[in-house]
């Protein structure tokens, strides 16, 4: 037996599983802090979009991203599916076996295009997404990828993303950015004087159990990025930022929603928490505990008014997966430039500016999100904008308002429970105007 | 005979049900309905923005009786369904109800209700 | 007084509320219920099998008025209602009340509307 | 014009509805309320305690109809709601309606039931 | 330390954990299929069944199972519980401690017995339920489970089922088959012109839930049941062709039900991606991974055409767990005989039909497949007729109306929430029978 | 690489996962037995819990536990936040990195901190719960925690505990009997005549699939306590205690409840499940599987009686967390004291009562109960009233009524299904009374 291949195996899928697992954990949060009459599409989304990744994956994104160190592709061995497969020629060099490696780059493939279900939920037509998805991971997420973690230009200027807050979170929360813009906001959501419509969550048990499946599977998006049990220290270190990082997310999103906006709200605190992991995720395995508790708190407090201001730029993301995963995304990969501190764990080359290692490290931080953002943002919507061109990107605001459980899927989720639709109320609230009137302004949108 | 139609707080039901029985009225249909009088709504909030629920939560409780029997039931339901709040506590209104009939035996009438 | 009953459509409901305030009436019961009247239904699937749903969700909305008020009331549910689909736009149905009373005071009659 | 309520078992509905409708009527408004009449309630335990639920789901269904449909409507629902067990078979009321308007065209009266 | 069984005990007891954790996952698909009136009892069997089949399986089971190597059942060594343990005796032996393997083996025989609970939901006894699922896990598992995993004749044909889609899921799918035919259909099921009442499931974001849940716990059913990490590459290459069967199931299903029933129903996707498990489970070790996403895709197609076809036989299966395990453990492990190419892994010793192997292996398979059947179907017709003979098998026609969740338990699942009963209104909708006369007939089902 | 220290990392860290996850088993059994009504501040209770024993672990606790053999209380390297760590003078010593010991020892302090949770539910603020729970995890588990766990007077007495029935358990459910007390029951519970009115749960389904979630989280509770995987054999042997324990309880409580309640009710089962886990805890490593077996039969028994005796003295636990937990957890540490078996793992030094070791182990196991229980019980007290005295421990009559959710959060968990409340008709039958009397003595209560 290879004992340290059969142990680095182990870990690496156990990682890949849990990271896996997110899918649950952002199927049940999405669902969750959508309406009722949208659950069944937004699961569906959640589900098929794993499928669509691992088959855009399989066929072309590897080979894209660890197909050799040309600066901006990957150019060699392309397409794994049913051929022979000639590891040597991949960048990608854990010490496990090449299904092994394949998979953990592959849920984290599926994690990025999950991002963007939940912020175009409740109108975007389940076709379209699904094209936009299989586009994501079968060319922009791994073009992005390679850049960063597969020997590309990024990589070699010594941009650092150890977990994936730019390669996973903010391309995920670009493209979802894009698909917002595009889309336009659900039907009633702001009226003609700008204010904000509340559409509450229907069912927050859910989304909190989403919540807590994500966390756990963070605990294998972080670590698990050793891809390595060598050394445990290492991991045992990251876990720990990791952790520490959410709960400092929870307490500052507290405090703010509990002094800011009144109240402790369940959906700000978990927005609170996962705006923690996120930031947490590119600096995990170079900062130490203290900063990890600093990062999360800050990142509490920026999502809280990340979330008021996306809704001011009547941005209608309804999960708010804009303010999680793209603004920190962003604030997580600064933070590496800012926190880092050289030697915290052995993977951990070098300082940030509050750590003494002064502006070089931050600068390249900065490149290296200006450079995603160039390409991810732009390139996703023209995608969003040729699907809207050909097959249409919107459903029927008939459809919006009666739900796109009944115009997708023909499915009810809940079609026992008696429900009130709170949504109703909102819609024509602001006036004398009819449904007629606004359906043609809500075609107009962007 | 009389339909008694009275809208009350929903923690009123179960004195308001003991009390209609106590006073001989066997059959009623309870609704959970929606209103809004003179009482003010609930405030809630989502991602910071605070929103107000106009219509709180009400019972609807419906009883037919025999003419004779309003006032008596109208009385009960009174004195039962005071929380001591000195808004929403509710109202009764009062419908002539033209026949009655009894699905089971198909009697039609006083004796049916 | 006049109880008056109007069926309408769910999405219409925050126009018609804001409407019957407009003119005066503060006092409303919304509940939820299916009708089916000339709309047709939902069609659903369930493992393959296509079913109906003939059974529509509509708001009933009741407010009872002073007999005065009636028209103006019953006016201002139309114009705020519709739709402008051709079906399943609703109806109003107007009953006579024969006593009205408030349960927090005892009052009787038309003060308690 | 008259408003006719039928307070059925859940479990007749779906017959009470077909042969409303081969009767000719058209339009219904069905609830689900809870009641209790002659019925027994329902046995529930938690955590070793028993309860009753005295209140049993009914479902409530109102039609608005001629006055001269009224009888072969009343007939219609007996013969189909019953289940042939001996209590909660449910009762049918019937109530004057004043006027009736279509909120689509505005039409007031018969025209509009 | 000895590290080698360290890491294997490590692998074995995760994936042991896996596979229990399937248990939430068969609970929240079949209870979000099902009405909300039979969710607690449906909940209820799933959690008992698991506490049933491991005292059956402690008791005798296990012993019948590995108990020496007769061709037919297992002799030696019966009884573990309380006594001394001679592991040398028994047929299993893989480099971990015993207990380890026992219960590795023990989830299994769980999942077996767990598959039968939806198939005959909504209407059996509870009693009735766990007396069957007691033998089932006592005695009909594991003399199937010697045959081909204990040193039993088929195994020494050459017989082969990797991870089970025979061993386990056609064996729960059998023993479900002849439940659902001696129970008879759910009350109003079918009308008397044979007509299909739907009867859609209450919850759809559980089943949702459930379902990745089950997905997650495959990757320990499949990959795990190398019961060693000594050869990583191995069990990475399972963990690869599981989750592609899976993502081939999805998409086939989507597209089936899109083109064909009208709409991507999320019920039908759901058993789609579990058709694609099932399937793979028996070759997951033997076909490379293009095979595996072909074995997927058919299979979810398959289990499309099951769920109409067992309806159109009025065999009424209200979450669909013939169609998927039944029907595609069949089916898999049929495709074993197909698609196993040897040395695709260190597991595979023989190629199928596809793959230049001949018929050999095809029909080694399919007499499995037949002796199987015709030990299982029979025995559990058997018990289940004794059942009915004796204690009975299924609720009152009152309390299936009013729901086995009241009847049974005392309970409701939501005593809060408001629904309709959509059930009602299918119930009598066939014309003018009372339910007095339709209770008759309920009681001469079969 | 250092193959030990990375198998018994990854070990640890799995476990430390599977602990984690019981956060959100908690959260919906917790939220699953409560009523609508107070969801949402249930689950922000169990979500914010984590966050702030996390920081008191952090900031103090950790060091109170293992800081030094002192034998009251850990007195050196107090604070590791942001210091450098000196390993050495810890009396944690298992082989694996500093972090990975912290945050498995942070998982079951969090646990015992969730236990609190479900017994004050539906009624304490949400603030007074997050001090008490600071308070709780930032000095009194820890200091517990030393006396068995960190080198303090109980281990050197020689009690035992192995995976925390006492430490973890039964301290939870002192502080949660205290605060029971403190707190006085839900308003409307218990009427003049001292009848208990039931209170059902509202959401059956997800209180099934947070026992699941909790049982999961048991194999890494009990066999991850073994911080090492250099005796597989052991590991295996906990790991079927743990379970055999678990399906005893089910299946004590199942017959039970349908024999003395008159149906098997759900609720009862799944508190009869947990209460077979935590009974088992303190001993999995020193009893065999028979032994197993009847502990966790005797606790399925044990917790349906303490379900009714604690309703019958008016102590008002909505989800039964002192039946399970303080009940279960020192019939556990009991059992130690009867069942154990020298020898039967390399873990158990001594034998108990029932295995020749006569009463010398029974007596030091119930000395510690007592002492714990001497030291616990008091001190919540004291903390719980001087939480009353200063901020207030319950909310006012008036929020009860409304719902913990709307005045803790300004949320509702379901704000589009129709929920009738059952709650209300409950708690006005008795009579003639106003509400406004009763708000008197609520007010009074304790
Ligand atoms: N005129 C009315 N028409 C219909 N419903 C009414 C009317 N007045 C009151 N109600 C119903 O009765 C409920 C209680 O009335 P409210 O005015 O709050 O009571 P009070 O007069 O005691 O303050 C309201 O929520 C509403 O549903
Ligand atoms: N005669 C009637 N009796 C009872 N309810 C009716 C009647 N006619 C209409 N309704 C109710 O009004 C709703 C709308 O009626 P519908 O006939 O669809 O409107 P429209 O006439 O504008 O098309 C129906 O869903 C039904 O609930
Ligand atoms: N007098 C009444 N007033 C209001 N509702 C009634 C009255 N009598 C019966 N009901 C309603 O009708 C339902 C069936 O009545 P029940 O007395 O059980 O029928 P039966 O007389 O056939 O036994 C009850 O549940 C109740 O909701």
């Amino acid at each position: 037996m290879n004992v340290e291949m059969a142990i680095d195996t182990l870990w690496v899928l156990l990682s890949a599983m849990l990271v896996f697992f997110m899918n649950l954990g952002f199927a049940s949060v999405e669902a969750g802090f959508a309406r009722s009459k949208n659950a069944v599409n937004i699961l569906s989304k959640n589900f098929v979009v794993f499928a669509v990744s691992s088959l855009g994956f399989l066929l072309l994104g590897w080979g894209l991203m660890f197909g050799g160190n040309h600066p901006f592709v990957g150019t060699q061995g392309l397409f794994i599916l049913g051929g022979n497969i000639d590891e040597s020629i991949y960048t990608l060099t854990a010490n496990v076996p090449f299904w092994a490696k394949f998979i953990f780059q592959l849920v984290f493939c599926g994690t990025a295009a999950t991002i963007v279900s939940g912020a175009v939920a409740e109108r975007i037509k389940y076709l379209s997404f699904i094209i936009f998805s299989f586009v994501l991971t079968l060319l922009i997420y791994p073009i992005v990828g390679h850049w960063i973690w597969g020997g590309g230009f990024l990589a070699s200027l010594g941009f650092q993303d150890f977990a994936g807050s730019t390669v996973v979170h903010s391309v995920g929360g670009w493209a979802a950015l894009a698909g917002v813009m595009v889309l336009g906001p659900r039907f009633g959501k702001y009226d003609h004087n700008g204010k904000t419509k509340p559409m509450p969550g229907h069912n927050m048990p859910m989304a909190t159990i989403g919540l807590f499946v994500l966390w756990l599977g963070w605990f294998g998006f972080n670590p698990g990025s050793t891809m390595s049990m060598s050394n445990p220290a290492d991991v045992s270190h990251i876990f720990m930022t990791t952790n520490t990082a959410a709960i400092g997310g929870i307490l500052s999103s507290t405090i703010l929603s509990w002094t800011y906006l009144g109240k402790p709200e369940l959906g700000m605190t978990i927005n609170g928490c996962l705006a923690g992991l996120v930031a947490i995720t590119a600096g995990c395995a170079y900062v130490d505990i203290l900063s990890s508790l600093v990062i999360g708190a800050i990142a509490g407090i920026l999502v809280v008014f990340a979330v008021l201001m996306f809704d001011r730029l009547q941005l209608d993301d309804p999960v708010g997966a804009t303010s999680v995963h793209l603004v920190n995304g962003v604030f997580g990969t600064l933070c590496v430039g800012l926190f880092a501190r050289a030697g915290v764990t052995s993977l951990s080359p070098a300082s940030g500016l509050l750590f003494g290692g002064g502006f070089s490290l931050l600068g390249r931080e900065l490149f290296g999100i200006l450079a995603v953002a160039a390409f991810v943002f732009p390139s996703s919507l023209l995608v969003w904008y040729l699907i809207k061109r050909t097959i249409g990107i919107r459903v029927s605001l008939e459809e919006e308002i009666a739900g796109l459980d009944l115009g997708e899927h023909g499915n009810s989720a809940y079609p026992e429970f008696l429900s009130r639709k709170p949504a109703y109320s909102a819609i024509v609230s602001d006036g004398a105007e009819s449904i007629r009137i606004r359906e043609v302004s809500a075609n107009e949108t962007y | 005979m009389k339909h008694i139609k009275a809208v009350i707080k929903p923690e009123k039901l179960e004195d308001v049900k003991v009390a209609l029985k106590n006073v001989g009225c066997y059959g009623v249909m309870v609704k959970e309905i929606e209103g809004h009088g003179q009482q003010g709504g609930i405030v809630q909030q989502w991602r910071g923005e605070k929103f107000e629920l106009d219509l709180l939560p009400k019972i609807s409780i419906d009883v037919v009786v025999k003419d004779d029997e309003v006032d008596k039931i109208v009385q009960a339901i009174i004195s039962n369904a005071k929380t001591g709040s000195d808004k929403g506590e509710g109202k009764i209104f009062v419908y002539n109800v033209e026949s009655v009939i009894r699905i089971r035996t198909g009697e039609e009438g006083e004796s049916a209700v």
